[in-house]
C-alpha cells in the first residue's frame, strides 16, 4: 500500500486537522469528529445532518455550508459513525426549527442514527426527523433485505434539501421533499479496480486486468457481476439501461445527469463517458437539463464511475440552482 | 450447581477472553469482510474491544449489570457500522435481564444472553439464515438452554453452545445474504462465511472457555 | 491498461464532446479543439489564452469563465496543442484591447505559443503578449536549460490574472501581473505512483512498492530522485522545504498553500498533507491566508501529490478573492 | 552527376519511407521517451507523418519548396509538443533554400537541410551536447558536406550523414540533457537515448534509402 499517511489508525484525525487548518469556513469538533458550518446554528432553519464513514471525500463535509448541510459526522474510513456523535451534533445545530437526518442507507449507518435520535429524544427537546437515501438499482430492493445502498443521491437530496431549509420551510415538509428528490433519483455504478483499505493494507477485491465489475457499491463492495473489459460505449449502457428500466426518466420536465467518480477515475475519461451517457438518453427521449461531473462520492483509490440520475421538476430544479457554498459544490454566492 | 455461579470477575475475564482472540483473528475476520462486504470487521471489532478492555482497566465496573452496560455503551461508542449497534445492543439488553444481582446463577446467565438476542434481532431485523452474527448466536443460545434444561454443568452447557455457535457461523457459508452489507452481492454471496457469524463464534468461545474457571474437575 | 474509453486516438476528441454536452457555459469548436468562454469575446476586455496538453483535468479547460480564463486549446494526452489552435484562438477572444497567453514552460508549449503568436502577427492586427508560467523548483533554473516547469503556478496566475482582466486592466499591465505571481509562486510534486499514457498503455516509469519519486513533473516525467516511501511528515518536507529555501516567503502578507492531488490521491490525504505542511509552514514562520486543497493540476491517474506557495501581498489577496465561475474555481458568482 | 538530381518523386520517396520507418519504430520512440520524458515522441511523430503522408496522397506537391512547406505545414499542425514545430521548422526553412527549382542538385539539397537545422536551432536554442535531435542532425550534415565536397556520388554522401546522424544519436546516451523535457531529470537523464535523435537518425537513414532510387549501378 501506498498512501500519503503516517499511521493507518490515524488517518481520519489527522485528516481532520488538516480540513480545519485549510478551511476556516468549518468548525471542527475534533473529540467528537463533527464538522459544522461556522455559523451553527442558523437561528430559524431546520438543522441539517449527514454523516457516514470516511473515504467518499468531498462527501460528506465537503457539502457543509450555506444551501446544504449544517453538520456531518465522519466516521472511520468505510465505518458509520457512532450514535454519541449524531446526538451531540443534532444538539448544536439546532436552531429551535428542528434537525432533519440524511441517513445514506447501510446498516449500520441507519442502526446508529436510530439510536442517536433515540438518545437525543432522551435527551433534549429537539425535534428529530430522518430520511434514509437510496438508490442504488444494483441492489435488488426488497422488504426481506437491508435494501438499496444511499450513494450520488446524497447530492441532489442534500442540495436541493439544503436550498428549501434556507427559505425557513419547516422540518416535516423538508423531510418529504427529501423523499421526493431520492425517490425521482437512482444510480448504478462501476469499478475498473478495487480501492484499497489503509488499515487493510490490501485491495479489498482481486479484479484481473481483463475484467470489471458492474454494480459496485462505494465500500470496495464488490458489484453484482464481473465482465470483461469493454470499450466505453459498451460500458455506458450498463450502467444507464438499469437506470431508465427501473424510473421513468422522460415523464419529469428533464434529468440531472450526475457522472461521479470513484476516485481515480480522471475527469478526461468522465467527460467521454458523459458524451456515451448523453447519447444514450438522447435516444431514450430523456433531456438532461443539468449536470455534474467530477469526484464527488468517492471510494477512496478505486478507478471507475458512477451515474445519478435525478428526474426534476419545476420546484426540484430551481432549488438546485438556488445559491450554495461548500467545498464541494459552490454557486450563486 | 453453586460452583457454577457467575460474577463480575468472571464476566471479566469472558470479555477479555473475547478481545484477546478478536485481537488474534483481526485480519482473519477483515478478509472475510473483504470478500462480501467492506473490509473493517475485523478493524471494528478490534477497535471495540480494545476500548472495553481499556474501560475494565481503568474503571471496572463491580456488578455484572453495570459490566454489561459499560460494555454495550463503550461498543457503541467506539465502534460504528452495523456490528457497533448489533454488539453494543446485545450487551446493553443483558444488563436489565441480570436484576442486578452480583453473581448470576447460569439460568439467568443465559436468560440475559437471549435478551441480548433479541435486541439484536430488534435492532437489526435479521432472521435466521439471513446470514448474519444472528445465525451463530440463536442457535448458541439453543444449545446453552437445552444443556442447562438437562442439568448439565455451566461449563459442559457453554461448550455445547460453542459448538453449536461453531455450527452455526460454518452453516452461513452456502447462504446468500439479505441483511448486511453482503445482500448487496447477492448470489455472490454465497460461498462465503459470514464475518459477524465468526466474530460471535468466538464471543461464544471465550465465554466457554474464559468465563469458567478452568480446572481438573471441571 | 484499464480506462473509460474507446479507441486510445479518440480519447480527446471524444471527451471534448462530453464537455460541451455536460457544461453549456462552455463553447467548443472541436475542429480546432478550443474551449471558449460562451460569451467570448467580451468587449474592451483583454482576452486571456492558456492551453497545453490534455491528461491534466481540470486544468486546463476547468478554468475557463468569468473572472478567469476567455479560451484554452486542449493538444492530444500531454502533448502541446499546435500553433493554429493558439492563433485561432486568439482571433476570437480579442474583444479589442488584445490577447495574453499564458504559456506553460515546456518546450513545447513555449515553441507552439511562439509560433502562434507570429501567426497571429501576420494575419490580424490583434496584440499579443506572452508570459511564461514557470515554479516548479525541482528542475534548476538556468539558461542554458529549459528552464523550470511550470505547474501550480498557473491556477493563481491564472485567477489573479483574470480578476485584473475583468476590471478593464490593459494588456501589458495584466502580463506585468502574471510575472508578478509567477515570481512570487513555487511549486514541488511527488508521485506514489506512474500515470499510464492511453497511447502507451502502460505505466511511464516503474516504481517498486516500497519507493516514491520526488520532483517529478505532471507528464509522467520521473523524478529528480528516489526514496523510499515514507510517512507523510516525512515526505512533506522534502517537499516543502525546497519552496522554502527557493523563495522568501516570510515577507509578504501571508501566502496561498495549495496542495494538489496528482489524480488517483483523494481528499483525505492531501487535507492529512495539508496538516503537515501547516505545520512546517507555521514553524517557518509563513502564515497561510488562502488554501486550495484537490485535483487541480493532474497527471491522469497518476497518485501523488504538489505543494504550491503562493506569496500574497494586499493586491494579489484582493484579486484571489474577487469572484469567479469556473468549472474548476467558482466563488462569489 | 546528373542521376543524382532530386526531383519531387525522390523527395517523396524519402518522406514516404521516413513515414513508414517511424510507423514501425513507433513504440521504441516512445519507450526511450517514457524513460527521459513523457512517452509520447512516437505517437507525436507517427501522427505527424501519417497526416504528411495522406497530404501526398490527396494533394501531391509539384516542386520541391511546395512539397517542404507542405510537409512542414503538415508537421506544426499536426503534432504539437516538442518535435512539431522543431520537425516542422525544419521542412518550413528548406523550402526557400531550393530557390523554386524543380530539381534540386546535391548541394542545393544539402544546403536546403543545412537551412533546415538552422531552422531547428534558432526555434529550440538547443547546441550541440544538449542531448536533442540536433546531436544527430548536425554530424549528418558535415558528413553530407564532406562527402559531397569530396566528389562522391549523392547517395554514398546520404550513407555517409546516415553513419554519422546514428553515431550522434548515439552519442547522446551519456549526455545529460539541458534541453526539452529530458532537462528536468538533471543527471537522471545519462545513461538514455534521446528520442528525437532517435527519430532523426530515422529521418537521414530514410534519405539515404529512400531518396535515390536504388538500383543496381548506385
Ligand atoms: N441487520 C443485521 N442484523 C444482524 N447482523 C447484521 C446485520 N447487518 C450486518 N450484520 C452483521 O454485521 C457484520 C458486519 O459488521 P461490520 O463489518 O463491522 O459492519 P459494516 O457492515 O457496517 O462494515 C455482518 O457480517 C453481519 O454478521
Ligand atoms: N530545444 C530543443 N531543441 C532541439 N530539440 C529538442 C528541443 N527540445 C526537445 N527536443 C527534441 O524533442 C524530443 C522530444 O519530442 P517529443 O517527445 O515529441 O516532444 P515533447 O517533449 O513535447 O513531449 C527530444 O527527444 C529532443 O530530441
Ligand atoms: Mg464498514
Ligand atoms: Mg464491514
Ligand atoms: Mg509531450
Ligand atoms: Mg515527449
Amino acid at each position: 500500500m501506498k498512501k500519503l499517511l503516517n499511521d493507518p489508525a490515524d488517518l481520519v484525525a489527522e485528516s481532520l486537522r488538516g480540513v480545519e487548518r485549510a478551511h476556516p469556513e468549518l468548525r471542527v469538533d475534533h473529540e467528537n469528529r463533527i464538522l459544522y458550518r461556522a455559523d451553527a446554528p442558523v437561528s430559524g432553519k431546520v438543522g441539517l445532518l449527514s454523516g457516514g464513514g470516511s473515504g467518499h471525500e468531498p462527501a460528506h463535509a465537503g457539502f457543509i455550508g450555506p444551501g446544504m448541510l449544517d453538520a456531518v459526522c465522519a466516521g472511520e474510513v468505510f465505518t458509520s459513525p457512532v450514535p454519541d456523535q449524531m446526538s451531540e451534533a443534532t444538539k448544536n445545530i439546532d436552531g429551535g426549527a428542528g434537525v432533519l437526518h440524511l441517513v445514506w442507507n447501510y446498516t449500520g449507518d441507519v442502526m446508529n442514527f436510530d439510536m442517536a435520535a433515540e438518545l437525543a429524544a432522551a435527551e433534549t427537546d429537539t425535534e428529530v426527523q430522518a430520511v434514509v437515501i437510496d438508490d442504488d438499482v444494483a441492489v435488488e430492493d426488497s422488504l426481506f433485505t437491508a435494501g438499496r445502498r444511499g450513494t450520488g443521491a446524497a447530492i441532489p437530496v442534500e442540495k436541493i434539501v439544503g436550498a428549501a431549509a434556507e427559505q425557513g420551510r419547516g422540518l416535516t415538509e423538508l423531510a418529504d421533499l427529501a423523499r421526493r428528490v431520492n425517490d425521482n433519483t437512482r444510480s448504478m455504478g462501476m469499478a475498473l479496480t478495487s480501492c484499497t483499505v489503509p488499515a487493510k493494507g490490501t485491495p479489498t477485491f482481486d479484479l484481473p486486468d481483463d475484467e470489471i465489475e458492474i454494480g459496485i457499491g462505494i465500500h470496495g463492495e464488490p458489484g453484482r457481476r464481473r465482465v470483461p473489459i469493454a470499450p466505453a460505449r459498451e460500458i455506458a449502457p450498463m450502467l444507464v439501461e438499469p437506470l431508465l428500466a427501473d424510473l421513468d426518466f422522460t415523464s419529469g420536465d428533464g434529468v440531472l445527469v450526475f457522472v461521479n467518480s470513484m476516485g481515480a477515475t480522471p475527469m478526461l475519461e468522465l467527460h467521454l463517458m458523459y458524451a456515451e451517457i448523453a447519447a444514450i438518453l438522447d435516444r431514450a427521449g430523456v433531456v438532461p437539463v443539468r449536470s455534474l461531473v467530477g469526484p464527488y462520492v468517492t471510494s477512496l483509490d478505486m478507478a471507475g464511475c458512477s451515474v445519478t440520475l435525478t428526474r426534476f421538476d419545476d420546484e426540484l430544479l430551481r432549488l438546485w440552482d438556488a445559491p450554495v457554498a461548500t467545498l464541494g459544490l459552490r454557486w450563486g454566492m | 450447581m453453586p460452583g457454577d455461579a457467575v460474577d463480575t470477575a468472571a464476566l471479566q475475564r469472558w470479555l477479555r477472553t473475547f478481545a484477546a482472540s478478536v485481537a488474534e483473528q483481526r485480519d482473519h475476520l477483515t478478509a472475510l469482510d473483504a470478500a462480501i462486504g467492506d473490509a473493517d470487521h475485523g478493524a471494528n471489532m478490534h477497535r471495540g474491544m480494545s476500548a472495553v478492555v481499556a474501560a475494565l482497566d481503568t474503571a471496572p465496573a463491580t456488578d455484572p449489570a453495570a459490566l454489561f452496560k459499560q460494555a454495550g455503551m463503550t461498543l457503541v461508542k467506539s465502534v460504528g457500522g452495523a456490528s457497533g449497534p448489533l454488539y453494543g445492543t446485545l450487551f446493553l439488553r443483558m444488563a436489565p435481564a441480570t436484576g442486578g444481582a452480583a453473581s448470576l446463577d447460569p439460568e439467568t446467565f443465559a436468560k440475559a444472553l437471549r435478551a441480548g438476542l433479541e435486541g439484536v434481532v430488534a435492532r437489526g431485523k435479521a432472521e435466521l439464515g439471513d446470514k448474519t452474527m444472528v445465525d451463530a448466536l440463536a442457535p448458541a443460545l439453543d444449545a446453552l438452554d437445552a444443556a442447562l434444561a438437562a442439568g448439565e454443568p455451566l461449563a459442559d452447557a457453554l461448550r455445547a453452545a460453542s459448538a453449536a455457535a461453531d455450527e452455526g457461523r460454518d452453516a452461513t457459508v452456502p447462504l446468500v445474504a439479505r441483511k448486511g452489507r453482503a445482500s448487496y452481492l447477492g448470489e455472490r454471496s454465497a460461498g462465503h462465511q459470514d464475518p459477524g457469524a465468526t466474530s460471535t463464534a468466538l464471543l461464544v468461545a471465550a465465554a466457554a472457555t474464559g468465563l469458567v474457571e478452568q480446572d481438573d474437575s471441571s
